[in-house]
C-alpha cells in the first residue's frame, strides 16, 4: 500500500493486489457484521421442527411467516396474547416528544455553552460529561424520588423527562462541538443586527444545523426505541413501550425457546431504528464529522 | 453610578440564563444531587428503602472483601481495555480502508453501521446464539467435516469475556469507524500532498501525522466508548446472565443485585460511590486539559 | 475638535487571572477615523468587540453619543459591524442578510427597502442582491458585509480587520472604498487592523496597541516620524527602523556608540540629557550614504547586500556593531564590501532611554 | 364451562359483596413460563367473574427484573393495586414503611388463622400482629424429576433416591443423555444445592445451620458431605448448556436428560406438556433420600392506594386468592401445592399427593427465604454460582459458606 496516498489518482488497475487486499478485507468485515442478520432473518422464516434439526446459517427450507404474524400479533406474555403489537403505539408515543424535548434542550445547552458563556458553564459542562458515564442502575432510585417529588411519576411525562435528562449529556456535547465549529463571528454579527437569544437560535443557527440535528435524530431514535428500563420502571402498563413485550416474549419461555418467533420479534422492535438508519445514513456520516471532530 | 449599572447586570442575556436552566437543573439535582444522595446513602445500612441509618464504612469494608465485586472489577478492566483499544483500534483501521476511494463505500459503511441500530438485548441474544455450540458456528463447522472443531466461549470462564467482546465490538465499531472517517476526511488534502512529496510511506503518514491530528475525534470517541464501557450491563446479561458462574460479572451488575436482589441498598450505593470515583478520577484530568489550558476570548 | 463621538473610561478586562485590557481610555471625536493598530493578541479586537458590546467588561464606562452604554446590548448602541469573515448569513440572500437587523428593529418593510437600496447603490451590489452568499466572491461578500452595516445608518462603524482574507489587489481597491465611504458618510470609524499600511493610509489618527495598553495614539504622521517609544517606533514602518544601542554624552548633545560620536544638534525632542544606555532610533529613508566622513554626522559602513525594490532599493549596511538599511534610489548600486559612509539627518531622529524604552 | 362452575362457586364462597361496576386492579407478577401462565390465568378468571377486572402486568425474566419496577412503582408513589413477592423478609420493609395494606379484616372474616396450612405461611405475613399479605401457594424447590424413558432405553430401573441417581450416571452418560439438567442461572444451582442439603444432611442439620444458626454445625462433616453431593452434581450437570429453568425441565420432557433438581413448579411444564406423572416421569420430593419439603412460596400484597373503591377490590382480590376454588384451580395449574389443608385435591396428580401426604405429615422446613435475609440469600447465591461453573473444591466452597453465614448473624 506504500507510496499510493488515499487521495491520490484514481486506481489504476481494477484488480491490483492492493484492490484485491483492500475489498478482501472489506468484504470479510461485511460478512462478520452481516452474519447475525443473516441468522437472525432465516431464522424467523423457519418453522420450528427445521431449526431444531438444521443448521442456523443455513436458509429455509420452506419459508413460513408465521412467526412474524406471532411475533406481532399472537405472542403471550402472562395473560395478553396480542404480540408486540400492543407496545408499538406506546413506543411512538414515548418517542416523539422525547426526542423532540430531548433535542431541543441539549441544542440550546449546546449554542448556550458555545455562545453565550456564562459564569460555571464550563463546569455544568464537565458534570454533563460525568453524567454521561453514570450507568443507569445507580440513578435508578434517585430519579424515582425526583419523579415522586415532582408528581409526574408513572407518567408519559415524566418518562420524557428521564430520557431528556439522560439524552443531554452525548447530545450537549455534539450539538457544543457542532455549534463551536460554527464561525463565530456569524453569531457576533447577529447581535449587532439586533437578534436576541432566541433569534439567533432559530434564525441562524438552526438553519445551518441540519446534519447535527439528524446526527441526534438517530442517536435518541435508537436510544429511546430501544430502551428496557426506564420505560419499565418509569411507567405502568398501559405505557409500556414494544421492548417491554420483547423482553417478555424472550424470556418467558414456554417450554420450548421459539426461537423462529424471538427473531422475528427481535427484528420487527429493531425496525424503527433500521429504518432511520437507512434512509439517513449519509447525512449521519455528515453531521458526525461536523459534530464530533472539532474538539 | 456605577453600582447602579452592575445591579442590573445579573438581567443581561436573560434569555440565554432562562434556556440554561434545564441544563442547570439538570447537572445540580439529577447529577450532582443524586450522586451525592448515592454517597449519602452508601454510608448506611439501608435494606429495601433508603434509610438514615449510618453505620460509617461498613459497606466499604464489605464491598472490597468481596470476591464477587473484585472479579467484577476485574473483568471490566480486561473487558474494558480490550473494547477501547479493539473498538478505537478496529474503528480506524476501518475507517482508513473506506477512505480509499473505494467503490460502494455507502454500502459497506451501512452494514458496518447499522448494528448500531439494535438495542443491546437484541446483539446479546444473537450473538449468544450463534456462539451456542449446539446452533452456531461450532455446530456448523462440526457439520462441515471437522468433528474435533471447538468453538465454546460462553461456557468457559476463562473465554466468556471473549465472547462479550466478539459482540460488542460487532455493535459499536461501526459508529466509530464513522466518526474516525469523518475525522479524516476533515484533514486538509494539503497535508497528504506533502507528505508524498517528502516521502513517506502512507502508513508514517497515518501514525505520525493524521492521528495527532485527530486529536479532538479521538477524544470524542474515547468519551463515548468509555462511557459505554463503564455502563456495561444489559449486553452482559442478555448475552450471559454474568455466567458462567460469575466469570462475567461487571459492577453495574453487581449494583443492580445489591440494590433489588439483595436488597442491600447501601452495599448497592456503596459499589456505585465506587464506579462513579473511577469516573471522576478518569473525567478530572480531562476536564483540567479541555478548560484549564485553553484561553477563552 | 468637535463633539466627542466614543468614550471609553478607565476600560478593564479580565479572563480568570488574565488581564486583557488594562485600564484603557480612548476618546473618539465624531466622524473620525480611528484605526488600532497591534500584534496579534494586543487587544485590539478585543477591545473593537467591548465597544461592540459582544465581550462584558470587568471595570470601567464606555460612552458612545453622549450615552453611557457600558451594559447596553450591542443592537442598542448604535453601531454597525464589519468582520473579517464577513459573517454573511448563509442561509439568506444577500437582501436577506442586508434586512435582518433592520427586521428585528420592526422596521416598516418600505423603509427597510429603501435603505437597502441606498446601500446597494452605494457598494454597487445591486445585481447581488437576490444571490446566497455561497455564490459570491470573496470582494463581493466584503461589500455585502459593509452594506450590512451601512443600512443601520449609525454614526459609528467598526471594522474588525476586514481585509485580511482578501488578497493583496482586492485589499487596496477596498480600502481606497472605505476611505471613499467614510468622505461620503463622514460617520465615525474605529478600523481594527495589523496592517500598518491600511492603517497610515485611512486613520485620522492611530491607537498602536500592546499587551492591552494604547502605546501612542497620534496621527498617523506624528506615529511615524514621532514613536512614543520603542515598540511603536519598531512596529511602524516597513522595513523598521533601525536601532543604535550606545549612550548620550557631552550633557546630552551627543550619542556615542562604539566610539563613534553624533551630534544631536537638530534633534526635535529638546534636551536628552545625559543617559548611559539610550537608543537612537533612525529611518532608513532619514540616512544618507556619502564617501566621505563629517565628524560627529556620519557613521562609517560597509556594505552587505542591496535588495532592488521597483521605485528604489534597500542597502543593508554593517555600521558601527549593528545592521542598518537604507533607503536609496533604485539606480544606485553599491558593491558588496564598499566602505562607506552614512549621513545622519537628525531632525527625523528619534532618541529612546534604554531603560524606559520611551522617547526623550 | 369450568369458568362458569368457578364463577357459581365463588359467588357463594365470597363474603365481600360484589361492587356494582367493575374496578380496575393492576396486579404484577413474573408469572410467564407456560404452566405459570395458565396458572395466572385461574386467578385473572376467577377475579373478573366476580366483577372486578383484572388488569395483567407479567414481567419476564423473574423476580430480579419485576422486584426494581415493583419497589420503584410503590416507593414512587404509583404503586399496583397488587403485586407478587414471596414469603419471608422481602417485602418486610416496605409493609414496616406503612406502605402496604393491612388485611387483617379479610383474614378474620375469611377464617385465615384456621385454614390456612402450614400456619408458618401466615406467620410470614404478619407484622405487629397484623396480616399483609395474601399465601396463594407453597413451593417447595427438594424435588428431583426423573425422565422415566432415559432409564427404560438404557434398560435399568428408575432410581428411587438421589444415591441411585448419581449410580446409574455413567450408563446415562454412556447412552449420549445428560445426566442432570440444570439452567446456567445462578439461582438454579443454588436451589439445587439447598435441595441436597436437606436431603443429603437431613433436617435437624439444616434447622442447626439455618434455624439456631449454628456456625459449627455449617463447618462440621454433615456439611462437608452436602458439598461433595454438590461437586458430585456439578459433575454431572457438566454437558448442560441451557440457561432457564424450563428449558433444563425440556431436556427432560424431551428425554435428552435424566433427571433435574427443580422445585415442584417443574410440574406445571410437564403437564403443559401432557405428560403423565408416574407413567411418562418420576419425581422424587426430597430427591428421595429425607422426605421434607420447604413451606416457601408466593404471596400477593397489597400496596396501599387513596381510593376506597380500589381498596375494596383490593380485599375482595385477597379473599378470592385464598378461597378453595381459586386455591384448587391454581394449584393445579402452576404444579404448586395449595396453601390450606381443608381443599379437596382429588384432581390432584401423583406427585402432588406425593407432597400433600409429607405436608400432612408435618414433614416440613421453613423456607430460606424466611431465615436468611436477602442480602445473604444473594452472596450464597453467588457463591453457588462460582462453585457449580468453576473447579473450586468443595472444602474451599464450604469454608465461604461457613464466612458468608458468619457475616449474615
Amino acid at each position: 500500500m506504500t507510496g499510493q496516498g488515499p487521495r491520490g489518482a484514481k486506481p489504476r488497475r481494477r484488480l491490483s493486489g492492493r484492490n484485491i487486499m483492500l475489498y478482501g478485507t472489506l468484504l470479510f468485515v461485511s460478512l462478520y457484521y452481516l452474519l447475525p442478520l443473516w441468522v437472525m432473518v432465516m431464522t424467523s422464516l423457519k418453522g420450528m421442527p427445521e431449526i431444531r434439526m438444521g443448521n442456523i446459517f443455513a436458509p429455509p427450507v420452506e419459508v413460513t411467516f408465521q412467526p412474524w404474524v406471532k411475533a406481532w400479533a399472537e405472542a403471550c406474555t402472562g395473560l395478553n396474547c396480542d404480540g408486540l403489537s400492543r407496545g408499538f403505539w406506546n413506543s411512538v408515543r414515548i418517542l416523539i416528544p422525547s426526542v423532540i424535548l430531548s433535542i431541543l434542550v441539549a441544542s440550546v445547552n449546546g449554542y448556550a455553552l458555545v455562545n453565550w458563556r456564562f459564569k460555571g458553564s464550563d463546569v455544568f459542562f464537565t458534570v454533563l460529561i460525568f453524567g454521561s458515564f453514570i450507568p443507569y442502575q445507580i440513578m435508578l432510585y434517585p430519579i424515582v424520588i425526583l419523579l415522586r417529588e415532582m408528581g409526574i411519576y408513572g407518567t408519559l411525562w415524566g418518562l420524557v423527562l428521564v430520557h431528556t435528562i439522560f439524552g443531554m449529556p452525548i447530545l450537549t456535547l455534539l450539538f457544543r462541538n457542532y455549534f463551536s465549529s460554527l464561525p463565530e463571528e456569524l453569531f457576533k454579527a447577529a447581535r449587532v443586527d439586533g437578534a436576541g437569544f432566541w433569534a439567533i437560535y432559530f434564525r441562524i443557527m438552526l438553519p445551518m444545523s441540519l446534519p447535527i440535528f439528524v446526527v441526534a435524530i438517530i442517536l435518541q431514535v435508537t436510544g429511546i426505541w430501544n430502551d428496557f428500563l426506564f420505560g419499565v420502571v418509569y411507567t405502568k402498563p398501559e405505557l409500556y413501550p414494544m421492548t417491554v413485550q420483547l423482553n417478555n416474549i424472550v424470556n418467558s419461555v414456554q417450554g420450548v425457546k421459539e426461537y423462529n418467533v424471538n427473531m422475528a420479534a427481535t427484528l420487527l422492535t429493531g425496525l424503527v431504528p433500521l429504518i432511520v438508519y437507512f434512509v439517513s445514513g449519509k447525512l449521519f456520516v455528515r453531521g458526525i464529522a461536523a459534530g464530533a471532530v472539532k474538539g | 453610578m456605577a453600582g447602579t449599572l452592575r445591579r442590573i447586570r445579573p438581567f443581561r442575556n436573560i434569555y440565554a440564563k432562562i434556556a440554561a436552566i434545564p441544563m442547570v437543573l439538570t447537572t445540580m439535582v439529577v447529577f450532582v444531587g443524586g450522586t451525592l444522595w448515592t454517597v449519602t446513602y452508601s454510608f448506611t445500612n439501608s435494606k429495601l428503602l433508603p434509610k438514615l441509618n449510618f453505620v460509617g464504612l461498613d459497606q466499604y469494608e464489605r464491598l472490597w472483601s468481596n470476591s464477587l465485586w473484585l472479579t467484577s472489577i476485574q473483568n471490566l478492566m480486561i473487558f474494558g481495555v480490550l473494547s477501547l483499544v479493539l473498538t478505537m483500534g478496529l474503528g480506524f483501521l476501518l475507517a482508513v480502508l473506506m477512505d480509499q476511494k473505494i467503490r460502494y463505500e455507502d454500502t459497506f459503511r451501512t452494514v458496518m453501521l447499522y448494528p448500531f441500530a439494535l438495542s443491546f438485548i437484541v446483539t446479546g441474544l444473537v450473538w449468544q446464539w450463534i456462539l451456542n455450540p449446539d446452533l452456531g458456528i461450532q455446530h456448523v463447522v462440526r457439520g462441515l467435516g471437522f468433528p474435533a472443531f471447538e468453538f465454546d466461549p460462553l461456557s468457559n470462564p476463562d473465554t466468556v469475556l471473549y465472547g462479550l467482546l466478539i459482540a460488542g465490538l460487532w455493535q459499536g465499531t461501526g459508529f466509530v469507524m464513522c466518526i474516525m472517517l469523518a475525522g479524516l476526511r476533515g484533514i486538509d488534502e494539503d497535508i497528504w500532498k506533502a507528505a508524498r512529496v517528502d516521502g513517506i510511506p502512507t502508513w508514517k503518514t497515518y501514525a505520525v501525522i493524521i492521528v495527532p491530528m485527530m486529536r479532538p475525534v479521538f477524544i470524542t470517541t474515547l468519551v463515548l466508548v468509555a462511557s459505554g464501557i463503564i455502563k456495561l450491563y444489559d449486553l452482559v446479561v442478555a448475552q450471559t446472565s454474568g455466567g458462567p458462574g460469575n466469570a462475567s460479572q461487571v459492577p453495574a451488575m453487581y449494583v443492580y443485585r445489591y440494590m433489588f436482589t439483595a436488597q442491600n441498598l447501601g452495599q448497592g450505593f456503596a459499589a456505585s460511590t465506587m464506579m462513579l470515583l473511577s469516573v471522576l478520577i478518569v473525567l478530572i484530568p480531562w476536564a483540567y486539559l479541555e478548560f484549564g489550558g485553553k484561553k477563552r476570548g | 475638535m468637535t463633539a466627542t463621538s466614543i468614550s471609553v473610561r478607565d476600560l478593564t478586562l479580565n479572563f480568570g487571572a488574565v488581564s486583557v485590557l488594562k485600564t484603557l481610555n480612548l476618546d473618539v471625536a465624531e466622524g473620525e477615523f480611528i484605526v488600532l493598530l497591534g500584534p496579534s493578541g494586543c487587544g485590539k479586537s478585543t477591545l473593537l468587540n467591548c465597544l461592540a458590546g459582544l465581550l462584558d467588561i470587568t471595570d470601567g464606562e464606555i460612552w458612545i453619543k453622549g450615552q453611557n452604554v457600558t451594559w447596553a446590548e450591542p443592537s442598542e448602541r448604535g453601531i454597525g459591524m464589519v468582520f473579517q469573515s464577513y459573517a454573511l448569513y448563509p442561509q439568506m440572500t444577500v437582501r436577506g442578510n442586508l434586512s435582518f437587523g433592520l427586521k428585528n428593529a420592526r422596521m416598516p418593510q418600505a423603509e427597510i427597502d429603501k435603505r437597502v437600496a441606498r446601500a446597494a447603490e452605494i457598494l454597487q451590489i445591486g445585481p447581488l442582491l437576490d444571490r446566497k452568499p455561497g455564490a459570491l466572491s470573496g470582494g463581493q461578500r466584503q461589500r455585502v458585509a459593509i452594506g450590512r452595516a451601512l443600512v443601520r445608518d449609525v454614526d459609528v462603524f467598526l471594522f474588525d480587520e476586514p481585509l485580511s482574507n482578501l488578497d493583496a489587489k482586492l485589499r487596496s481597491e477596498l480600502r481606497v472604498e472605505i476611505k471613499r465611504l467614510h468622505s461620503r458618510l463622514n460617520n465615525t470609524m474605529v478600523y481594527v487592523t495589523h496592517d500598518q499600511i491600511e492603517a497610515l493610509t485611512l486613520a485620522d489618527r492611530i491607537a498602536v496597541m500592546r499587551g492591552g495598553i494604547i502605546q501612542q495614539l497620534d496621527a498617523p504622521q506624528v506615529i511615524y516620524n514621532k514613536p512614543a517609544n520603542l515598540f511603536v517606533a519598531g512596529f511602524i514602518g516597513s522595513p523598521s527602523m533601525n536601532f543604535l544601542h550606545g549612550a548620550t554624552v557631552d550633557g546630552g548633545n551627543a550619542f556615542e556608540l562604539n566610539g563613534v560620536k553624533l551630534s544631536l544638534e537638530g534633534y526635535e525632542g529638546g534636551a536628552v540629557g545625559a543617559r548611559a544606555k539610550a537608543v537612537l532610533g533612525l529611518r532608513p529613508e532619514h540616512l544618507e550614504i556619502v564617501g566621505a566622513a563629517e565628524p560627529g554626522r556620519t557613521i562609517p559602513a560597509v556594505v552587505e547586500l542591496d535588495e532592488p525594490m521597483g521605485a528604489d532599493s534597500l542597502v543593508w549596511l554593517q555600521a558601527a556593531g549593528a545592521q542598518m538599511s537604507v533607503r536609496v534610489p533604485v539606480e544606485r548600486r553599491l558593491a558588496r564590501g564598499a566602505e562607506v559612509h552614512l549621513r545622519v539627518d537628525m531632525t527625523k531622529a528619534s532618541v529612546f532611554d534604554a531603560g524606559t524604552e520611551e522617547r526623550v | 364451562m369450568k369458568t362458569k362452575t368457578l364463577a357459581a362457586l365463588l359467588s357463594t364462597a365470597i363474603a365481600v359483596p360484589v361492587a356494582a361496576s367493575a374496578v380496575e386492579l393492576e396486579v404484577t407478577h413474573w408469572w410467564t413460563s407456560g404452566g405459570e401462565a395458565a396458572a395466572v390465568a385461574e386467578l385473572a378468571k376467577a377475579f373478573d367473574a366476580s366483577g372486578d377486572k383484572w388488569v395483567d402486568g407479567a414481567i419476564a425474566g423473574g423476580g430480579d427484573t419485576a422486584r426494581p419496577i415493583m419497589i420503584s412503582r410503590i416507593t414512587g408513589g404509583d404503586p399496583m393495586g397488587a403485586t407478587q413477592f414471596n414469603h419471608g423478609q422481602q417485602a418486610m420493609e416496605l409493609v414496616e414503611a406503612g406502605l402496604m395494606l393491612d388485611l387483617t379484616d379479610v383474614a378474620e372474616a375469611e377464617g385465615w388463622k384456621d385454614k390456612v396450612y402450614p400456619p408458618a405461611l401466615l406467620d410470614s405475613c404478619t407484622v405487629d400482629g397484623k396480616i399483609y399479605c395474601a399465601p396463594v401457594n407453597i413451593h417447595s424447590p427438594e424435588w428431583l424429576w426423573l425422565s422415566n424413558k432415559v432409564y427404560e432405553d438404557i434398560g435399568i430401573p428408575v432410581p428411587t433416591n438421589w444415591n441411585e441417581f448419581v449410580a446409574s450416571a455413567p450408563q446415562v452418560e454412556a447412552a449420549g443423555k445428560i445426566p442432570l439438567a440444570l439452567g446456567g442461572q445462578p439461582w438454579q444451582s443454588n436451589l439445587a444445592f439447598g435441595a441436597l442439603t436437606v436431603a443429603v444432611a437431613g433436617l435437624d442439620v439444616w434447622k442447626k445451620v439455618n434455624v439456631e444458626k449454628d456456625m459449627d454445625a455449617a463447618a462440621g462433616p454433615e456439611m462437608a458431605a452436602v458439598f461433595k453431593a454438590a461437586a458430585d452434581a456439578r459433575k454431572l450437570a457438566a454437558k448442560s448448556t441451557v440457561q432457564d429453568w424450563n428449558q433444563a425441565t425440556n431436556l427432560v420432557i424431551t428425554d435428552q436428560a435424566a433427571g433435574q433438581i427443580m422445585g415442584d413448579w417443574a410440574q406445571g411444564e410437564f403437564q403443559v406438556a401432557g405428560e403423565v406423572a408416574g407413567k411418562d416421569y418420576t419425581c422424587l420430593p426430597g430427591l428421595g433420600l429425607n422426605k421434607y419439603l420447604s413451606t416457601g412460596g408466593d404471596a400477593f400484597y397489597f400496596p396501599k392506594l387513596d381510593d376506597p373503591e380500589k381498596e375494596a377490590a383490593q380485599k375482595r382480590l385477597a379473599a378470592l386468592l385464598v378461597s378453595p376454588p381459586v386455591q384448587v384451580a391454581f394449584n393445579l395449574k402452576k404444579g404448586s401445592l395449595p396453601i390450606r389443608g381443608d381443599v379437596d385435591l382429588a384432581a390432584a396428580n401423583d406427585c402432588m399427593k406425593k407432597g400433600l401426604e409429607i405436608l400432612a405429615g408435618g414433614n416440613i422446613v421453613p423456607s430460606g427465604d424466611q431465615v436468611w435475609s436477602p442480602d445473604v440469600q444473594t452472596q450464597l447465591g453467588d457463591l453457588q454460582a462460582e462453585f457449580w461453573k468453576s473447579d473450586m473444591t468443595p472444602e474451599d466452597a464450604q469454608a465461604k459458606y461457613v464466612e458468608i453465614l458468619k457475616a449474615g448473624l
